[in-house]
């Protein structure tokens, strides 16, 4: 991704949007391998320090447990963690999420890692914010292959999570969990409401107007390119270097 | 009591064909000189557990043919990709793949921890992940009405499998907050362990050191094999070796380039 | 994120009336001093949790009519025998009474730790233990037939309530080997900690000080009170004072002579 | 108690009869305030050093457990401990002890400590020994007033564990899981068949010859009064004082 107005950069955009959907939150965990995520959710943190944790797997300096693999599912299940990100090779209308496999997940034509705790995690962090860069009718389906985590479930299931928002490199969706379903919220400066429902494959609602994305305001900018853009060299050197032009600290 | 101490091949030999065996993920401590020496062994039908996920030492093993079944919640290169290994072994229907949710593994061996054939955990339901599991049961909380939730069935490896910085002459290995492999050597019928240094004292003398350590009880035999982590790397220690992994990842695209590298590898271990 | 510094009585005025309380046992980390301020408030109608078993701590909050029902293995006084209010008043019928048995519950704590309504616990069935406890139940195990097993409710105690020679400005307390007291703060909505000394640097950043240490996460507010566990003692730190642990012992078997001693104790403390 | 014969300790012959049922066990658990178990299971591991491991609650040198308080019992539900030792303040016929109360529970004669972790380890723990020494028709009761762990279960409930023997300061019974009853093993020294059935309140079997308790012998002798006094005075100082006239070291 480029710069895309102003000399503002598109991962800018996304790590303020997501950031926030996570104002005032008391602990967001971010899992490994999500730099963008995790510079929301540090952007986050920097607006309200004395009420927002992180915690960052894979991280030295942004994780705290002591428990070993378990306690941050444990913590979720205990209603301690406000928010997680969860991405997927195939996300479907209903928000369906699959990280296994395409084709039968028997004999797949591809296999991926597999689900993680997105299973789990899906089901008890309130606000899972579900994160994609590629936006297109092969990633967004109308039926995912394989559910590693399903969008909605059944009344008599306990579930006090669920999805909030997808994001992706063109744009906002919102999830209904009533209605089980995505609807458009806002369309990234230089993407259209036209190619967004060309380039996805599941159907959603869409109000008659649908804003652009909000760019950063100068304060939040700041706040990017200064101390998130530090904490996050930490854990992502290449993202830091690629997107703020910093190198981690020795 | 003295701990049975042996060197990599001893450890290796105690691993038999078919045998279930726990392993942690590329970010703990992996023993992947112990995991070379039982691939020279060329063992059978093992069953791997990944606690939660795998990395490395799975693909590796599974490359080797050393592999029946793998039971974990992903298996995965980090910033180097797709396993190759596990990725070509799967298209093949070569091994039996139980795809699990990283709480469920940890709820399988917490199971074996306190002598219970299952444990609950809640989520997972309606997923396939759930559905394709045939060893796991959804039962009813007792305790509310109509309130379905998953009974993960007891996961007791015969072995946990890993490597950490220090033991003691005792057999007491300390891992510090990497508590998920105490679970491993609670659920385990055994552990076997290599450790970059076999100390004299008893680590369980100092109470700050203690609170990190797995007491011997557990252990079934250390072996002290320095850089036994190598290629990957030990927090707290040293790193991955970068260039290493990547020529790994490179030769391993393909089964000549794999066989070619565990060769390769197998001779420098030799020198 | 720093954490909530408060005075005892600070801490104390948290505990409302009604209050479940996780405690630990008399050889663990005590917050006497801070069981001393809860009396001072008058609280009432507490729900006393042992983890797994009660002291001091419990008969002067119970000789003080601060409980309600006391949920337990054990109430004792270890060498200085049984705890004189507490059997006065399970006598005179005073508190509600929940016998339990130890792994019944860390079962209990760990549901709550796991965010899971249940734990299934082996053994216990066919005792006047489990007969009395309508809030458990023996259910099937469902991976096998015929194979009754008990299923503990969880507990979820209001707050964990202890002691620990060390906090840091952020919150995190260290407790070595004493990992009851990190059950419990995991398994309860908060903890109030009291601790030798809070210091200034960060105690996760030592990889091994930190193996033992609670995440700030779970703490609620935290208090310096030095020599807080007195008259009880802390491993490792200084041990209990026998004289006046055996001077509460005598004056505690009549009601009189306790709120003789609870008086001039807070005679001292006030000093 | 006091010298019984030939200059041996009354305990000293308890500690060798204990020891000799825990020969060659891989791991033997001991509780707090058990003194004369704790010095048996330190003389089992004097005599099989390599193989026998004891670790006793409230001891700082013979504990070594690192998961808090639910480790002990963790262990048990493991197969991983071979014998423990439980009290009662009343024990019946059919091996059901008693640690709670005397009378109705609800409103007691008298009220004991509780139950502590007796209604588990008496089901996970193969050998379980237990030892009183008030030997009278008040402790060894008919049918105890309250169950805190049943001597025998149905036979489908799930029971690797139970009573293996009991010891008082009278004398031995062996415990026969299948019939659910004591019977009398052997009588200690100065002791006899008839006062042992006047003092038990519950029936139990008895063979027509009823050996004498075996006193230890000179090795054994040696044994407890050199290492295991040590050891043991390290966590019952007292107990070491009175029998063994040492003090525990600095």
């Amino acid at each position: 991704m480029t710069t895309v107005s102003d000399g503002v950069r598109a991962e800018e955009i996304l790590i303020a949007s997501i950031a926030d959907m996570l104002d005032g939150l008391s602990h967001i965990a971010v899992g490994a391998s999500s730099p963008v995520p995790g510079a929301a959710a540090m952007l986050a943190r920097a607006r309200h320090p004395d009420r927002t944790r992180v915690s960052v797997l894979g991280s030295e300096d942004n994780n705290f447990f002591t428990d070993g693999g378990k306690e941050l599912f444990d913590c979720a299940g205990q209603g301690r963690i406000d928010a997680f990100f969860l991405g997927g090779a195939q996300i479907d209308g209903q928000a369906n999420i699959n990280l296994v496999s395409v084709g039968d997940p028997d004999k797949p034509k591809v296999r991926f890692p597999g689900s993680f705790g997105s299973s789990y995690m899906y089901f008890t962090v309130p606000r899972v914010i579900l994160f994609r860069l590629e936006h297109t009718p092969r990633t967004l389906v109308e039926k995912v292959d394989f559910i590693s985590a399903p969008g909605t479930s059944e009344p008599n299931i306990y579930r006090p999570g669920g999805p909030y928002a997808l994001i992706t490199d063109r744009c906002l969706f919102h999830f209904d969990r009533e209605k089980g379903r995505f609807s458009l919220a806002s369309v990234h400066p230089g993407h259209t409401v036209e190619e967004i429902r060309e380039q996805t494959g599941f159907d959603y609602d869409e109000p008659a107007d649908v804003p652009e994305t909000r760019l950063p305001d100068t304060k939040t900018l700041e706040t990017i390119r200064g101390p998130v853009a530090a904490q996050i060299a930490e854990i992502y050197p290449g993202f830091a270097a690629e997107v703020f032009g910093i190198e981690k600290a020795a | 009591m003295d701990a049975i101490r042996l060197d990599l091949d001893g450890l290796a030999a105690r691993v038999s064909d078919g045998a279930k065996i726990a392993l942690p993920p590329d970010y703990s401590y992996c023993a992947m000189a112990l995991v070379r020496a039982i691939i020279a062994r060329n063992v059978r039908d093992l069953h791997l557990v990944g606690v939660p996920a795998l990395g490395f030492q799975a693909d590796q093993l599974i490359g080797a043919g050393c592999v029946g079944t793998v039971e974990t919640a992903a298996v995965t290169l980090g910033e180097f990709g797709l396993a190759p290994r596990f990725s070509a072994s799967i298209k093949a229907a070569g091994i039996r793949m139980l795809d699990a949710t990283c709480p469920a593994i940890h709820a399988g061996l917490q199971a074996s921890e306190k002598g219970v054939p299952f444990m609950p955990l809640r989520g997972v339901i309606g997923s396939d992940v759930e559905k394709r599991r045939d060893d796991w049961v959804i039962g009813q909380n007792p305790f509310a009405e109509n309130d379905p939730i998953l009974m993960v069935k007891a996961i007791q490896p015969d072995f946990a499998v890993f490597h950490a910085p220090l033991a003691d002459r005792f057999g007491n290995v300390w891992v510090g907050v990497r508590r998920e492999l105490m679970l491993m050597a609670h659920a385990a019928k055994s552990s076997l362990v290599t450790v970059e240094k076999i100390v004299d004292g008893n680590l369980l003398d100092d109470p700050v050191r203690a609170a990190g350590t797995i007491p011997g009880l557990y252990v079934g035999a250390i072996a002290e094999a320095e850089q036994g982590a190598w290629p990957l790397g030990i927090p707290g220690g040293y790193d991955a070796d970068q260039d290493e992994l990547a020529r790994y990842v490179d030769m391993a695209r393909t089964e000549d380039g794999f066989a070619a590298y565990m060769a390769g590898t197998k001779a420098v271990a030799a020198e």
